[in-house]
């Protein structure tokens, strides 16, 4: 037959009419289906073999223990430690995302090392009389704290600053905690302890406002705001009737004499017998912890008057170092520097710790002062100091991180460095023995050295769950399971005796009308930087205030024409910072709920109080 | 010149005795509706490149101005299919005299609606899979495969309107299959009964099955809850009153006679029977549901109408005041001789039904249902009213010049003998444009 | 997932969620969206345009002032088993229970986004992606690999960490166990609340702590008439929490930030 | 969707649903296709003019479709079902049978001062039909339609050799805006067209000359009341097209009656005239 054009039409027409009787064709369509899933720009997981990596979250003071699940070496989710005898198990929200902190989009990651390098040996080749060279360390009992202080001791007016260190807290002791709004359950210590002796104890939580710790307490006492003090003092009149306590600050009896139980009741709100009752309970159940915002002298009082030194209160021993590290500069306070003396200043922040506001700083420093930070962002003192160098964030910094306050026991335990940290970034510890010409590089490796010289204490090692006494584990070996997430805790010494507790000298009272709001604090103190996926529960639910934001009573946030979402400025005696406001009936009249971040808490100390002014 | 040629090849293209008004004017009228139709379609692009963010819509108000918007506009369409129903099928030969014009609307409202949805998935290039992988359990399923085949019957009632133009007309080839077509259009208007029946209900069966929403679960037979009938009778009661209330305006817009004032009627009454059954069956369904339905999965129904704005007051609004007023006009001989009474009569049935889509749309969303959420407040974004828009102007334009070149009211050129045509010369050249 | 010849032992994974252990932390919505990839909000995202396929909401007594009693309860996908609300509605099959588990899966590179789901679920635990998912330069260096995040303009949900239930059943079978017995794992949520209030298992196991604790005389499920058959559980000892099952009492709306 | 498509499965859901989709497909397909396939035949079979007047005539106003019987007043109203084709109608066939129509051979009627003489068959479309003694038929427009044309502007005239059908077009005349197609009276094969201008004629031969042939065409004593009607249609086509009356007066239509209606739509009214709808 010939092909004529006709025939070839037929042809294609029943050979497509065939090809749709067959599977084929749909099976394209079908599978068509799988290509628009790579919907552009969306990338994908990578692969690799996967790996269990164990360490420690240095994000916080807790230092929790922390098991990594890595992609080709790669962290890509992390978890607690069930059985570690400090954490138990437990992990933040933080510390669950902590992983991400090397992508963060405000992570610095180069600065002006040999500028400031240079500055800082100019300035120290010209210091004049008695003018200093201070390092501030905000965690202090590091190994890297040693080498701070061991440099200042080497160089001339050598100052190391830190804030004081706070006694240790036994809780797994505490039959009753009585807390003035201390957030125990929210950011407080190391969190699983605080789970685990949860159930051993009873919560009475004085809080204005139904904090998380409220929650789950098992009494909340819903206290007037600022209000703390007036409870105190009620209680301890009636703690006080029969006995004498020696080590009460001066003008306590003065002051106790002006709170009287009905005068407690009045101003705290809460009923003169409930007051009484309260007394009775921690008189009669006992052993008592009472806990305050840091530096309350009221709950130091009401410890010392309970007898919680020695009980719930504790001496903790200092992890042994090396015995040639002993000639160290002595850990000073910054109240205790002269105004105008401090020629060179070298801020760690690092590692985050208590934030001290600028204002205090500043009025310390003499004039052309070089000051120095090294840091994860420049939220923090990078905004005033002269030079902001960037240093290894978790989980790329090799440091230690020293026992929480809720430890009774001295540990020694290392912050997981699984990453590799960008070329930028600055050792501070280095930087400041370079100063003094000090050879610091192995200092971690000599102190886990003294460690198990001293034969203390047992090395808790999470892959196997196990704990061995630190004197069985060979010295090289201890260092490499150190190494690997290892935990050294020292034995609790029997017959140490109870700590010394002073008592805080009492401010200042009468709130000055500048300041209605009484600021509180009811997030915890979050790092310098935090996973951008903690936009969950900061912005994709209102789980959690945002850094940065504080929230007030409808009238409140009337008076000062502010409505949610508004920014404004939140102002206290040491400062101001920018804030973004929400407005939440369930915060009381007269009281700014603030959140966490480091302008807030920098500004932000003990049961302060503060306006909120839009801007 | 060359002005006066065009305009002559124009006129060539308009039925023989059809008074139309010159081209410039047409071109006048349709200008602001060209503006409109490209300000919405920029709007839609914004939805499509960037993405439903732009949209007021949220997690919890998942469907918005556009899905209720279209349920209104798929009901105001049914006329196409209820009067070639009542005219092919139940031969009332009257309503011929509005079928074509009930066909355009129709095919307007549905391809306007499937164009809107096509915006309003987040995921368009995948709305065959729908076709690939039927859930055949999913009203939404049903509605997609229902609309779609419809729309392709609506285009193909569509063709012969257009290929009767006189100029095209003169193709042999158009004429006969014109002629061919037309007598096979019964089939389709079949076809399109069916179709129809099925996607106006499952539009409603979208609410009525949703079991975690008591606000709009409702019980029913088979697979179909009642809002399933419902929806089809509202449908059915409201598509002619609107080909009624758009007839009207067409005539007083283009200043002239189209239909016989008792084909107004005949639909306002056809309108009327429909819209007293629609208003009976909802009020049977309303009380079983608030003594039965709702109270058995947990929800009082008095809490539906405690959170402001919605109140009782929607529920009077949508039976009463819509619903059975309406209804009493369309069926009262009286009042449906009087012009204005029709007219406003079928304005409030849709109106109505609008409000029925609306509440069984916004309402159902904006109802918490967990004791620990909230009640929710929803603004469409102007994206999201742009879009909408974009439609009414497709709409408008597709009408307008269907109205000029093709003959959609057979009888206009009889009946324009009766009236003297007034001097719209000196009048306002939109009113006057009589397309 | 499962072949439909062998006779399979079904599972029906569930949870019990001790509300009175909720402190409200946090730590299992972060968990869930390190473990499923989900990402960062966008700029212009809030409460009700984000995706948090756990939410902890804040609920309180309807008290005032000194009477006022708050707790949190977490909300996730629920897994309904009877008549699935989102499985019916959905038009292209992109949403399935899975016999074997009881897990209600969705499956992202199927659904159309046309959000009928979302309409249907009464528990509000369906996300839609609203913007492209975007991730600071870097960071899907840290991706979970058995996870593929999804695309702008879909749907997504919990689904018990399916990842995790396959790399569970993966072991199972690599240890010569038969594919038909349920395997024991932990989604993320689970594994991260630092209170342990989340238990998770199966509940067809009736000797398992979890489907203890759902017997429980404490245990409640969210919307129960709505029959359901939620598979999470909740626990608490207070009467007014679990009164938090019920459906909305009007006047209750108070304008909290929180939830 | 397909058998082999992921979740389909042969339960009722599926063949229910899938089953009215496919059918809803199908008649849809096949009614476009048989209409399609249908035309296609018809444009085969040259039955375009056939159907171009089927379809005028369906769109023509009822009062234009009357049966001529109703014209001589034998029916009081009845509309042709077979459009002017009386060659299958047996209702006229009986009619005629009972009472044939005779023609008066005379002098030629007058009627409005126009001419028709009665030597030959009318068609409806103002077309004469006159079979002369060599078995040709003159085909030539009526006087009414040459005086709504008057002068022609333009003139499609068949070829000799093209073949005329019935109602099909005859031939196309353009007239102030006015373009209409004349309906041919008979089928049969163009022989020859002549005359002067204005008066030509086709000269056709008939494809029968049986008397079957013509009988659909008027005569004799219809005429007169034909032409009556058609008068009345003319004036009401003017009034339409909003002219004043001038006729009713019985006034003679002159040769060239658009010239007087410079006003009207004059495209309209030879539209209805010659039954163009």
């Amino acid at each position: 037959m010939t092909t004529t054009r006709r025939n070839l039409f037929k042809l294609t027409g029943g050979a497509a009419v065939g090809a749709m009787l067959t599977p084929a064709p749909w099976r394209l369509i079908t599978d068509s289906a799988l290509w628009s899933e790579n919907w552009p720009g969306i990338p994908r997981p990578r692969r690799g073999e996967v790996t269990f990596q164990f360490g420690n979250c240095s994000l916080c003071p807790a230092g929790c223990a922390v098991r990594a699940r890595c992609v080709a070496n790669q962290p890509v989710s992390l978890a607690g430690v069930a059985a570690h005898p400090l954490s138990h198990g437990a992990l933040c929200a933080f510390g669950i995302a902590g992983h991400h902190l090397p992508y963060h989009p405000g992570r610095l990651k180069s600065g002006p090392a040999a500028e400031a390098n240079q500055a800082v040996r100019a300035a120290l080749g010209q210091l004049r009389g008695a003018e200093r060279c201070a390092v501030l360390d905000l965690r202090p009992g590091r190994t890297a704290s040693w080498t701070y202080r061991r440099a200042m001791a080497a160089i001339r007016n050598g100052v190391y600053l830190a804030p004081a260190a706070p006694i240790a807290i036994n809780l797994a002791a505490a039959k009753t905690v009585f807390s003035l709004g201390a957030p125990l359950f929210d950011g407080w210590g190391t969190p699983g302890n605080v789970i685990a002796a949860r159930d051993h104890f009873r919560l009475i939580q004085a809080e204005p406002v139904e904090s998380r710790t409220a929650i789950m307490a098992d009494l909340w006492l819903p206290i007037r705001p600022g209000s703390e003090e007036a409870l105190a003092l009620g209680i301890a009149n009636l703690l006080l009737k029969e006995k004498k306590i020696a080590g009460l600050p001066a003008g306590f009896a003065d002051r106790l004499r002006e709170f009287p139980p009905t005068m407690a009741a009045m101003h705290s709100g809460i009923g003169e017998q409930q007051i009484a009752a309260l007394a009775r309970e921690l008189q009669d159940n006992g052993p008592v912890l009472v806990l305050g915002e840091n530096g309350s002298p009221y709950a130091a009082a009401l410890n010392l008057i309970l007898g919680a030194p020695g009980r719930t209160l504790v001496l903790r021993r200092e992890a042994p170092v090396p015995d040639d590290w002993k000639k160290a500069a002595p850990v000073a306070d910054l109240a205790s520097v002269p105004d105008g003396s401090i020629r060179v200043l070298l801020i760690d922040e690092s590692a985050t710790g208590e934030a001290l506001p600028w204002s205090a700083i500043q009025s310390k420093l003499a004039e052309k002062a070089v000051v120095v930070t090294f840091a994860w962002s420049k939220e923090g003192y990078g905004r005033q100091a002269a030079f902001t160098l960037p240093t290894a964030v978790y989980p790329e910094s090799l440091d230690d991180i020293p026992p929480a306050v809720d430890s009774p026991a001295a540990a020694f335990r290392l912050s997981a460095a699984w990453v590799a940290p960008p070329d930028g970034v600055v050792n501070p510890a280095d930087f400041v023995a370079g100063l003094a010409g000090l050879a610091a590089k192995d200092a971690l490796q000599e102190r886990a050295a003294a460690i198990r010289k001293s034969g203390r204490g047992s090395l808790f090692v999470p892959s196997s769950a196990t704990s061995t006494p630190a004197r069985d584990v060979k010295p090289d070996d201890f260092w490499k399971m150190l190494q690997a997430g290892a935990t050294w805790i020292d034995d609790l010494d029997a017959n140490a005796p109870a700590p010394k507790l002073d008592v805080p000298a009492l401010p200042a009272g009468t709130a000055s009308s500048a300041f209605p709001l009484v600021v509180v604090v009811t997030e915890p103190d979050t790092p310098a930087l935090v996973s951008p996926l903690l936009s969950k529960v900061y912005q994709e639910s209102n789980l959690r205030l945002a850094p940065e934001s504080v929230a007030l009573h409808p009238s409140d946030a009337r008076a000062c024409g502010l409505e949610t979402g508004s920014r404004a400025r939140l102002e206290t005696d040491c400062g101001s910072v920018a804030v973004n406001v929400t407005v939440d009936s369930d915060v009381p009249p007269g009281v700014v709920q603030v959140a966490g971040g480091p302008g807030i808490r920098k500004i932000c100390g003990a049961s302060s109080r503060a306006r909120v002014v839009r801007s | 010149m060359a002005n006066a040629m065009s305009d002559q090849a124009d006129k060539e293209l308009i039925s023989r005795g059809l008074k139309r008004c010159s081209t410039p004017r047409f071109v006048l009228w349709m200008l602001p509706w060209v503006a409109l139709l490209i300000f919405g379609l920029y709007a839609a692009g914004l939805c499509l490149v960037k993405g439903l963010n732009q949209t007021n819509m949220d997690n919890r108000f998942a469907f918005g101005l556009w899905i209720f918007l279209d349920l209104t506009v798929i009901a105001l369409g049914a006329g196409a299919f209820f009067t070639g129903f009542l005219v092919y099928i139940l031969k009332l030969r009257e309503l011929r005299a509005v079928i074509n014009s009930a066909v355009v609307i129709g095919l307007v409202c549905y391809s306007g609606a499937v164009a809107v949805l096509m915006v309003d998935v987040g995921q368009p290039l995948r709305a065959w899979f729908t076709f690939w992988y039927p859930n055949v359990h999913s009203m939404l399923t049903e509605v997609t495969f229902c609309i779609t085949c419809y729309l392709t019957v609506l285009a193909i009632e569509y063709l012969p309107i257009v290929l009767k133009n006189r100029k095209l007309r003169e193709v042999p080839a158009f004429l006969v299959f014109e002629f061919q077509l037309h007598k096979l259009t019964y089939v389709l208007a079949g076809v399109g009964t069916f179709l129809s029946f099925f996607h106006q209900g499952s539009l409603g069966g979208l609410y009525g099955v949703l079991r975690g929403r008591p606000f709009a679960f409702r019980e029913g037979f088979f697979v179909w809850p009642s809002i399933f009938f419902l929806f089809i009778i509202s449908a059915a009661a409201v598509g002619p009153s609107f080909i009624l209330l758009t007839t009207c305006l067409v005539q007083k817009i283009s200043r002239k006679r189209l239909v016989r004032v008792e084909v107004l009627r005949l639909l306002g009454r056809i309108s009327g029977l429909m819209l007293a059954v629609y208003v009976l069956a909802k009020t049977v369904d309303t009380l079983i549901w608030i003594n039965r339905t709702s109270p058995e999965r947990g929800f009082p129904a008095s809490q539906y109408y405690s959170w402001n704005p919605f109140g009782t007051w929607i529920l009077f609004a949508e039976i009463v005041l819509f619903g059975l007023v309406p209804a009493l006009v369309l069926l009262t001989p009286r009042l449906r001789a009087r012009t204005g009474w029709l007219v406003a009569a079928a304005a409030m049935a849709c109106g109505g039904v609008a409000l029925n889509r609306f509440v069984m749309t916004v309402q159902t969303l904006a109802l918490p249902t967990l004791s620990f959420d909230r009640f929710l407040s929803y603004a469409p974004s102007w994206q999201e009213t742009g879009t909408f828009l974009a439609v009414v102007a497709y709409g408008v334009l597709v009408y307008s010049f269907s109205f000029r070149y093709f003959r959609l009211f057979p009888d206009e050129r009889e009946l324009q003998a009766a009236v003297p045509p007034t001097d719209t010369r000196e009048a306002d050249p939109i009113l006057a444009g009589r397309y | 997932m499962t072949n439909p010849n062998k006779p399979v032992k079904a599972a029906r994974y569930g949870m019990a969620i001790d509300i009175d252990r909720c402190t409200g932390c946090g730590a299992c919505m972060v968990a869930c969206a390190v473990e499923n990839n989900v990402p960062p909000a966008h700029a212009g995202a809030n409460d009700r345009k984000g995706i948090t396929w756990i939410r902890v909401y804040k609920v309180d007594n309807g008290g005032d002032g000194d009477g006022r009693r708050s707790a949190f309860v977490p909300v996730l996908c629920q897994q309904c088993g009877n008549e699935t609300p989102c499985v019916h509605v959905c038009p292209q099959q992109a949403v399935d229970v899975d016999p074997a588990t009881g897990i209600v899966g969705q499956m992202p590179e199927r659904c159309l986004g046309c959000r009928y789901c979302m309409a249907a679920c009464p528990y509000h635990a369906r996300y839609f992606n609203w913007w492209d998912p975007a991730w600071p330069a870097g960071m899907e260096k840290t991706f979970n690999p058995d996870v593929a995040p999804r695309m702008r303009g879909v749907v997504e949900k919990c689904n018990f960490c399916h990842g995790r239930w396959h790399a569970a059943r993966q072991q199972a079978t690599a240890e010569g166990k038969p594919d038909t017995e349920p395997v024991a794992y932990l989604p993320a949520c689970a594994e991260a609340c630092p209170t342990q209030a989340i238990s998770f298992g199966d509940l067809n196991d009736e000797a398992g702590v979890t489907a203890a604790a759902a017997r429980g005389r404490d245990s409640f499920r969210l919307l129960e008439k709505l029959d359901t058959d939620p598979k999470i559980h909740y626990i608490s000892k207070r009467e007014w929490v679990r009164r938090i099952a019920d459906a909305p009492r009007p006047g209750d709306g108070k304008e909290s930030r929180r939830g | 969707m397909l058998p082999w498509n992921y979740g389909f499965a042969w339960n009722t859901g599926h063949i229910l649903f899938l089953g009215a989709f496919y059918t809803v497909l199908v008649i849809i397909a096949t009614t476009v296709v048989s209409a399609l396939w249908r035309s296609r035949r018809s444009l085969r079979a040259h039955q375009t003019e056939e159907i171009r007047w089927h379809s005028d005539f369906h769109d023509l106003p009822a009062a234009d479709r009357v049966c001529r019987h109703v014209l001589t007043g034998e029916f009081k109203k009845r509309e042709c079902p077979h459009a002017f084709d009386c060659r299958e109608c047996e209702t006229h066939a009986k009619l005629i049978e009972r009472h044939p129509l005779t023609v008066i051979a005379g002098p030629d009627e007058d009627v409005f001062g126009m001419d028709f003489p009665l030597d030959r068959y009318y068609h409806r479309g103002h077309t004469w039909a006159r079979l002369e003694d060599d078995g040709t038929v003159t085909v030539g427009l009526d006087d009414l339609g040459r005086r709504l044309l008057g002068a022609p502007d333009s003139l499609e005239l068949p070829m000799p050799g093209d073949h005329l059908t019935a109602n099909g077009t005859a031939f196309n005349i353009r007239k102030r805006g006015a373009k209409v197609r004349v309906l041919s009276p008979i089928d049969g094969e163009v022989l020859a067209v002549d005359g002067p201008a204005g008066q030509w004629r086709l000269r056709v031969k008939p494809d029968s000359t049986d008397e079957r042939a013509f009988r659909h065409l008027l005569r004799g004593p219809e005429v007169k009341p034909w032409l009556m009607r058609e008068m009345e249609r003319l004036q009401l086509a003017l009034t339409a097209e909003g002219a004043v009356p001038t006729l009713a007066d019985g006034g003679e239509p002159v040769s060239d009656i658009s010239a007087s209606y410079p006003g009207t739509d004059w495209d309209a009214v030879c539209g209805k005239m010659f039954l163009e709808g």
